[in-house]
């Protein structure tokens, strides 16, 4: 069983028009840059996917990655915790036109969501944003005395994460930072897609260093020498 | 062929089912025997409770490593592609949905799905295991057993009398006499054993054999 | 800030009577075997702790780590999945004269709870269990139409874990099966020590390769070649 | 010394109250600058959210690994026996009341112990970050602030008028003018500036303030 496929494009063939996405990273440490980009390539070519519901962390920055594909059209509402970033022009100027939903989260109760969606644990409760606004509606109930908001799981369709290494069995290694949301994600998405730095043979990984179990994974992409968003925005590069 | 399938036979049997690839957990004991019989060209990853994916056979007697056991206790060795986990992420797999298939034993599996494998009553000390987890976690969720007691009580039944391990969970039944598939609370006949007739079958089972479809012969090797 | 305790004795000198009190391990894989006999050495000199309630997925088997801390008559309480083993004659015949009380979980139920006291979860919704003689009294809520059952968070005053590195600042690696209960048990006692096979000094754990960050624990203790509970039963020992 | 603390300084008094191998996390912007005054013979170990245990300062220009970041995306560095892992993880930590102190930023805080600093009202876009659930998961959450808005209004109210982030969470906030314990619903003055009479302190402050104990001077160095 070879969970392999040879490029970016058959990568991101199979998400469809209205899908549920979560794309790894915080910031551009961990993003998926490489992949987010084919996505963009495949609607500029065929007009899909569109009115995507993405799950990220943040809301892009710059004109690359998330923000291209925000930019671009395709995404109907973002789920993130904090829409804010060095130049979040792009996310800002369509949030303040009506021309994409967010779902606000405070970023715990995402990292939860997402695990919570991928454990099977449909519900929780959690001491978080009791008795602010990002509650409100939310089922309520006291455990010793103290307060809680129950919050539900969050799965996706489809996750597009990045990883250091990569066996042909979908294995993963993150590196530093970079780890963030992207092994909850691969949990919690029907097929997890990683983009790895390097494609290892199985056995290619210690199995005590392994962070993202290969049942988490249906793809592995690899891309070598994967660009850094921070580093593209720095040279002021645009995904147009 | 006997009048009844050895129990290598019934794990033989279910093994044919499992695809390559597939994401698999068997209980403890009899279902563990599944893991000998996969088809050739067809390798499934086999998960284990307390931690490990893609172990396989155990190590010669004596070259045992006793951190790295299944979830019976049993020494294992590890295939390529193995990883280790804690075990809330183990059953995030489990309770997930992200294991193909879990075949597990049984003492009754019910027309409705019921099953009951943990507990045979008040008496003696009571164990559960990650029965309860897997049942209501697993894509697909088989049994293998004898299709009757040793005192030659039915196992499939129209409802359980022992303690449940979960409701309507099981979707396919591999017993010594037949392959019988549990669909909308009811037992649908696949494959029986060309040597018995259909009423012995019924009259060995606890509720009602149903045959919407055509039924084949249960045929297996000698093991 | 040095984590370091000097010896095992010293360890477990905190443990008071009626102390809650998780110890890692699935069967022998990964059980603090000395950390156990050093409480039960503590308790013959002094009568104490007694009364503990311990947590644990089985029972102990022979009569040497658990079932030698059962035997002893320290344990009030025992909250596991699976109490039985190749010789769990300690457990039964205390459990059939009822001389300890047992508290029955779903194995993963269990992890969840332990994680859940970890993480500042106090409830969550399993399917597990919905419909068994184990979810009686739990209260029930659905989902998308589908019935789950409500479990609290297990937290406990103390941790007894064994790992195979550990730095002085607490990080800690296991080796194999060895970690599974262990890491969430850290997570979830306000004590939380492990014995590890080899001490290290701050910056000698790969910051990749670290499984349980140093903030879940609160003490290491050095155990060099720590005894197997299977090969100590094969080999007939008896703690006592 | 000036008429009030810089921020340097009030970031400076609030690190002389963290103990040696505490677990602190600040919040992004200037709580950052809490990790620069820690006293001589005290180490205490930083979280960020996204997934670091002990970070320490930043690279030198162009030495920047944009994988090693802070939560406010800035570049930082390791320091020995640092950690990684993922978000669900770091959570854990924040909510599970692992963490010894956080310090965050604020727009108002109320006598309740209430914080407002995720939101100036419905325009604009909004972002919360995990301000929510560090006020809920450490031990101790202490807020380091101005003492009045830049139009000279209050931040320390009798209830905030801003969006909440969190329900009666601050134990403790260290302002350009004062450092102040939230105790019973109430804003017990710890230490102030010499140089400013109570009354006008009282006078910058949107709720009594009081003084059931000694009142210590507030003093800082230059920095």
């Amino acid at each position: 069983m070879d969970k392999t496929i040879p490029t970016l494009a058959e990568a991101v063939a199979g998400i469809g028009d209205g899908a549920v996405v979560m794309i790894g990273g915080f910031g551009g440490s961990g993003a998926p840059i490489e992949l987010i980009h084919a996505l963009i390539d495949r609607f500029r070519a065929t007009g899909h996917p569109a009115g995507l519901t993405v799950v990220n962390n943040n809301a892009g920055n710059g004109h690359i990655g998330l923000a291209a594909l925000i930019e671009a059209g395709m995404v109907r509402k973002l789920i993130c915790s904090f829409p804010r970033s060095a130049d979040p022009v792009v996310f800002t100027r369509m949030y303040l036109a009506g021309q994409i939903e967010l779902e606000l989260v405070p970023q715990g109760t995402l990292a939860e969501r997402i695990r919570a969606g991928g454990a099977g644990i449909p519900a929780f409760y959690t001491p978080t944003s009791f008795g602010t606004d990002l509650a409100k509606g939310k089922p309520v109930a006291e455990f010793e005395g103290r307060p809680y908001v129950q919050e539900r799981w969050l799965k996706a369709d489809f996750a597009l994460v990045k990883a250091e290494l990569g066996d042909v069995q979908g294995n993963l290694t993150y590196r530093a930072a970079g780890r963030n949301f992207n092994p909850l994600m691969c949990m919690a998405a029907t097929v997890a897609i990683a983009q790895v730095s390097r494609l290892v043979h199985a056995g290619g990984i210690d199995p005590e260093k392994v962070i993202t179990p290969g049942i988490f994974v249906q793809g592995v992409v690899e891309v070598a020498d994967p660009a850094q968003e921070e580093a593209l925005n720095r040279a002021g590069a645009i995904y147009a | 062929m006997s009048d009844k399938l050895s129990n290598a036979q019934i794990a033989w049997r279910a093994a044919q089912d499992i695809a390559d690839g597939a994401y698999v957990n068997l209980g403890i004991g009899f279902p563990e025997m599944v893991a000998k019989f996969q088809p050739p060209g067809r390798a499934a990853i086999f998960h284990t409770e307390n931690g490990i994916l893609n172990f396989g056979e155990a190590p010669p007697e004596g070259q045992e490593d006793w951190d790295l056991i299944n979830a019976g206790k049993k020494a294992v060795t590890l295939k390529p592609g193995a990883a280790f986990f804690h075990h809330a992420d183990s059953f995030a797999m489990v309770r997930g949905g992200h294991l193909d298939v879990a075949i597990l034993g049984a003492y009754q599996v019910a027309e409705t799905g019921d099953l009951a494998n943990w507990s045979t009553g008040p008496k003696g000390v009571p164990a559960v295991g990650g029965a309860m987890d897997l049942v209501h976690g697993a894509k697909r969720v088989a049994v293998i057993t004898e299709h009757v007691t040793k005192d030659g009580a039915p196992k499939l039944v129209d409802r359980c009398t022992l303690p449940l391990t979960g409701v309507a969970c099981v979707t396919r039944v591999y017993t010594s006499l037949a392959v019988i598939d549990i669909e909308g609370g009811r037992f649908v006949l696949r494959e029986q054993l060309a040597s018995m007739p259909f009423e012995t079958l019924q009259s060995l089972t606890g509720a009602r054999l149903h045959r919407p479809g055509p039924v084949a012969d249960l045929i297996v090797p000698e093991l």
